[in-house]
């Protein structure tokens, strides 16, 4: 067993990927210096030719790398803050993700979107501190958004391998957690979800750092309760056969999502679960609220995020 | 082919594209080309000019008038064609049509239909040439209208910054859809891009001969790493903005204006640089070409609808349908 | 009654609060030659100084929208393809919509974005096909589709007087479209929705061109179903009592929605209704695929969106 | 206060600025200014002699380092400090913090997170001005680092094209996090703004007077009808780009470099130009002032999270929560 850093563990994936693949490079604000620390030494080791420390042109720079890729390089792009990807959303949804339907299968686009540092920052307000992945899931992005530093790992690995562009949120919550692991690490699929901890009364779908949330109230509740923590880990496509196969095992069902309610992820799993899964009680959701602005004052912040008292309450009102 | 004179070259793809656009431009009135076209005639000389200097190891980007660079850099007009009229023969299986007709064997990364979005793309495919130094250029085709784009302008910067070998090429017509140039851009294009730290120049966009010679210069110049250019052409479409135009018919162009361009005909010009009995023999040859491109294109099949989601991801991932029973 | 033809309504209505209200102004692309006819003879009657005709810099007059609105303005930004709000994502989520909360009240951005041609264009391909109202709803713009000339009118006037951003969805589909209207125009309030046929057996929700394939299929059923059709009319909010009031009296609850399935507002609908309404059968959603991208040939295009077939199956599923 | 000699009015609002960049940034570091800062020491010239030449009927944006420009502009220390203390009393009753903060009673449109994003807005106010035609002004501040951002260079040509009353204000500290200058612009600041049709120019942005002179002239020029202008400011902050960087230490300037400017600080320059009794009289002044707006910001009530949710739409619709039982 050893620990293993969240942001570790991106960074190691990158080191590790760009040392076995030439075609892996780099672009981003302040990779040079690796000021996230996402991109911690690759300069020093890999060089100018592979890791681009970019001016302020996000637009451009994201669609550079969809050219980049489809002659034949594996662009990681960073982004320092989530609503970034607003500024990209033009260059992402509509360029990179459409070449290949669009071209009749005549080019790939794999291009890796990485935002290290996804949700409120506390005390960041508004603008930075938004958790959009439900909007790359609408359009068809591919979307990860690993809960720790080993599916960090794995998934960022699997996204950079992967022919088609894929966004990773790497949430702020969780960039200085630790987890132990054992044993190499290696590349998570795509698209398979993870069960944290069986249970025979209740499933929870939790997602990014709502998955530590999950397992605390859940050993919390351990009296009351016996609770399954599935975290999808894939945003999109979703591992529906395993989060189908416990809610049923179950029979209940919560999300927690640290996203905007309206049309979100936590939304379209009660939604599918709704028209396919048999349950015994109604499901509820956890997230934040409709077309949340996230506000200066923490005290305000934190009340807009999900948090441990509203998933237990949720859990208690399935279980009644 | 590469043996003829470059005269006679340039004039052979002006005529391929006047004829395909015009057949086109037809297919579209009668509705066989269901989304109708944005026609490129009286552009020719840009494209055949332009791509004269590149090979088909060189990448373009091109545009929502996009027929003209992707013939140019050498797509089968039939295949083109098929695409247009939405078959499985065609270059994108049916799934592209005009605003997104690529051939990326042949280096055109398609048309787009977002203005300006395809200069970073090509800047994109430069950066990957210049980190492998194989001496490929990329070259990114647009409209005035697209000097108006943020990404366009973040794209020079860029390109100039990193010394990228790219050659951004502004088909300057003088109207974007309805906007003449005067309303839509403070200053001068080649200023502008001279601003950006780029090589900029003008050229007469309705010379071919002009066009080829800047264009080998420009292409050269990134070929020996010696950094991107940007060339305005100072150009005109013939028709209107968009097939639908030649119905509804819009009052922006005054027809004397009009007049004065089409006397400048391009593919006109070029015929005098060529001899009678070549044009002549050219002219039969892709008269031709083009009766065969639209029997091909007729003759296609549509695609099969159960195959509608089909490359949406290159691994094969298979979405949810839209409804679940 | 009068025939309203629904792109004459969007025109009128323009007209109509230009002239009533001298703060209201139009920025567009063509929109001086009225190009999508939205503006048509707005310049001539307004001039340069109300309807300004723009290069193609979206990002930068999107915002200029919102300069101007706080300095007093009500401007009316016209899109000529529903993926420009791509492109301006940024200037729309995460500027114009967060003023008011980051001041702290502040200051007001009432600003219409409307975009006259959303969804297919049968033939226009990959990148103006899109019909991307779930995003907006998601960030928590306040957001509207109407479905007949009626409510174009209605509904873009209280966009215009609505103190807030609002987008405005105007469907492709629905463009050339006529209805028999009776009385005044008047405004239609958002969020609020409007049931166009009741029934007793199934609720349709039904969004945009769709209402309009739910009444078709309502009609063609009769001998099988009373179906009532509620169309919500506004996206983001949700008014979610009327559509409530209906699923319950029905019990059973279809949703025809022409966005992509993911996280898209019919999940919305059936997410809520797993929460909170009670319903006799499981609900059911009639979207375009997850991830769609709409292909060139007329045939795929049509394969991908939401039509009376599958609604009539829908249907049938959620009677047996 | 109009009475003072500009010379003075220059000296008390930067020394106003430093002082309070000096209370955050200490309070940032004991964590009572939870987001921390980009503080705006060294730059305070800019502020300054920009707003010396404003009204408070003119407008002006920021940016991330917001604080100068929000001060100048003559917000209350008092609720600006409440407000990065997360208060009630704040002046964006605490939901804004340094990066938003606000008073749109005197103008100040805000600071903004995202670098650029204040230019287009600026041009929208002045738009709204001309076509009212009230005489008013517009100014955007931003980085050396926005000059590379897509909607900042839109906002360029719109202004320019349309003459509106707006002034571009660079301030370029020659690096934007930890990217130099040289590094992120091909060319030069004032050429590429001329590019675009501006009036522009470079000023020392170390040197109050210098920028209060050519703001005036700008900004007159702008209330005559007489177009928008650029003014590139060079200058250069003393501290780390946030107030994490002096905990965690970045080494992408040299010593020498930041001693070199740190020689040139505009503060002492503005205090060469005011007698000493003077400047002493306004040390004193100011330090009392930060004393008592430190005071009321750790006097004052942090938000009800009941409210949290309070002026997310301007018509009082309430959101759904996050949880429903
Ligand atoms: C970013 C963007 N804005 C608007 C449109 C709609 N549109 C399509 S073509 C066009 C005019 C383009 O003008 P120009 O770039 O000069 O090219 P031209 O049509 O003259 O060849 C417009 C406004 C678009 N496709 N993309
Ligand atoms: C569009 C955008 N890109 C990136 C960031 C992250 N970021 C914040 S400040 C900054 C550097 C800005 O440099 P400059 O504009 O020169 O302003 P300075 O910090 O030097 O005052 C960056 C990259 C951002 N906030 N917005
Ligand atoms: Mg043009
Ligand atoms: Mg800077």
């Amino acid at each position: 067993m050893a620990a293993l850093a969240y942001i570790t563990a991106l960074n190691q994936a990158l080191h590790d990927e760009m040392a076995r693949d030439d075609r892996v490079c780099v672009f981003g604000e302040d990779v040079r210096i690796g000021l996230t620390q996402v991109a911690k030494g690759l300069h020093d080791r890999f060089g100018d030719g592979r890791v681009v420390d970019t001016p302020l042109s996000e637009q451009a720079f994201t669609s550079l790398a969809t050219g980049a890729a489809m002659a034949g390089q594996r662009p990681v792009v960073e982004y320092q803050i989530p609503s970034l990807l607003y500024l990209v959303f033009e260059q992402i949804a509509n360029q990179a993700h459409k070449f290949s339907l669009m071209t009749g299968g005549q080019v790939e686009v794999p291009v890796t979107y990485l935002v290290p540092g996804s949700g409120s920052r506390s005390g960041m307000a508004g603008q930075h501190s938004d958790h959009p992945y439900s909007l790359f899931a609408h359009v068809g992005i591919k979307t990860v958004l690993p809960a720790t530093a080993s599916d960090a790992y794995g998934l960022l690995l699997s996204a950079v391998r992967d022919p088609d562009p894929v966004a990773v949120f790497a949430p702020s919550a969780l960039m200085g957690t630790v987890e132990e692991v054992s044993g190499e690490l290696g590349p998570v699929p795509l698209g398979s979800a993870r069960i944290h901890r069986t249970g025979e009364d209740v499933t929870v779908v939790a997602t990014g750092q709502c998955v530590h949330v999950a397992l605390a109230v859940a050993e919390a509740m351990a009296d009351e309760a016996s609770i399954e923590v599935v975290d999808p880990r894939t945003i999109y496509p979703v591992d529906w056969e395993t989060i189908r196969a416990s809610a049923e095992k179950t029979g209940r069902l919560v999300v927690i999502d640290d996203a905007n309610r309206m049309c979100g992820f936590g939304g379209e799993v009660l939604a599918t679960a709704a028209e396919q899964f048999d349950l015994t009680a109604r499901p509820r959701r956890v997230t934040r609220p409709d077309g949340a602005v996230i506000p200066y004052a923490l005290v305000l912040d934190q009340a807009l995020l999900p948090d441990a008292a509203q998933l237990t309450d949720a859990i208690r009102a399935v279980l009644k | 082919m590469s043996a003829e004179p470059r005269a006679v070259r340039l004039y052979r793809t002006m005529r391929l594209i006047r004829e395909f656009e015009e057949r086109c431009l037809a297919m579209s009135l009668s509705g066989e080309i269901v989304g109708g076209i944005h026609p490129y005639i009286g552009q020719e000389a840009v494209a055949a000019g332009i791509c004269a200097a590149l090979t088909e190891d060189d990448v373009v980007t091109s545009t929502h008038r996009g027929h003209g660079h992707v013939l140019a850099k050498g797509a089968d007009p039939k295949r083109m064609l098929a695409e247009l009229c939405g078959t499985t023969a065609g270059l994108n299986r049916g799934r592209g049509g005009s605003m997104h007709a690529a051939d990326v064997s042949l280096g055109v990364y398609g048309a787009n239909g977002i203005v300006g979005a395809g200069a970073p793309i090509a800047a994109g495919a430069a950066w990957s040439f210049q980190r492998r130094g194989d001496g490929r250029v990329a070259v990114a085709f647009f409209g005035d209208g697209a000097l108006s784009q943020g990404v366009v302008l973040e794209a020079f910067n860029l390109a100039a910054l990193w010394q990228l070998p790219v050659v951004f090429v502004c088909e300057n017509n003088g109207y974007a859809t309805s906007l003449p140039l005067n309303r839509a851009l403070a200053g001068d294009p080649v200023e502008r891009a001279a601003g950006f730290g780029l090589t900029a120049r003008a050229v007469d966009g309705m010379d071919a001969d002009a066009v080829a010679d800047a264009a080998a210069e420009a292409v050269e110049r990134c070929r020996r790493g010696g950094g991107p250019a940007f060339l305005e052409c100072r150009t005109y479409r013939f028709n209107g903005h968009h097939s639908f135009e030649e119905q509804v018919g819009l009052n922006y162009r005054d027809d004397a204006e009009v007049g004065e361009w089409r006397a400048r005909d391009p593919l006109r010009t070029q015929s005098t640089r060529v001899d009678g009995a070549t044009a002549g023999a050219i002219d039969a040859e892709i008269s031709t070409l083009i009766d065969e491109a639209v029997e091909f294109a007729r003759a296609g099949r549509a695609p099969d609808p159960a195959e509608a989601l089909h490359h949406l991801y290159a691994d094969g991932t298979t979405p949810r349908p839209g409804v679940m029973i």
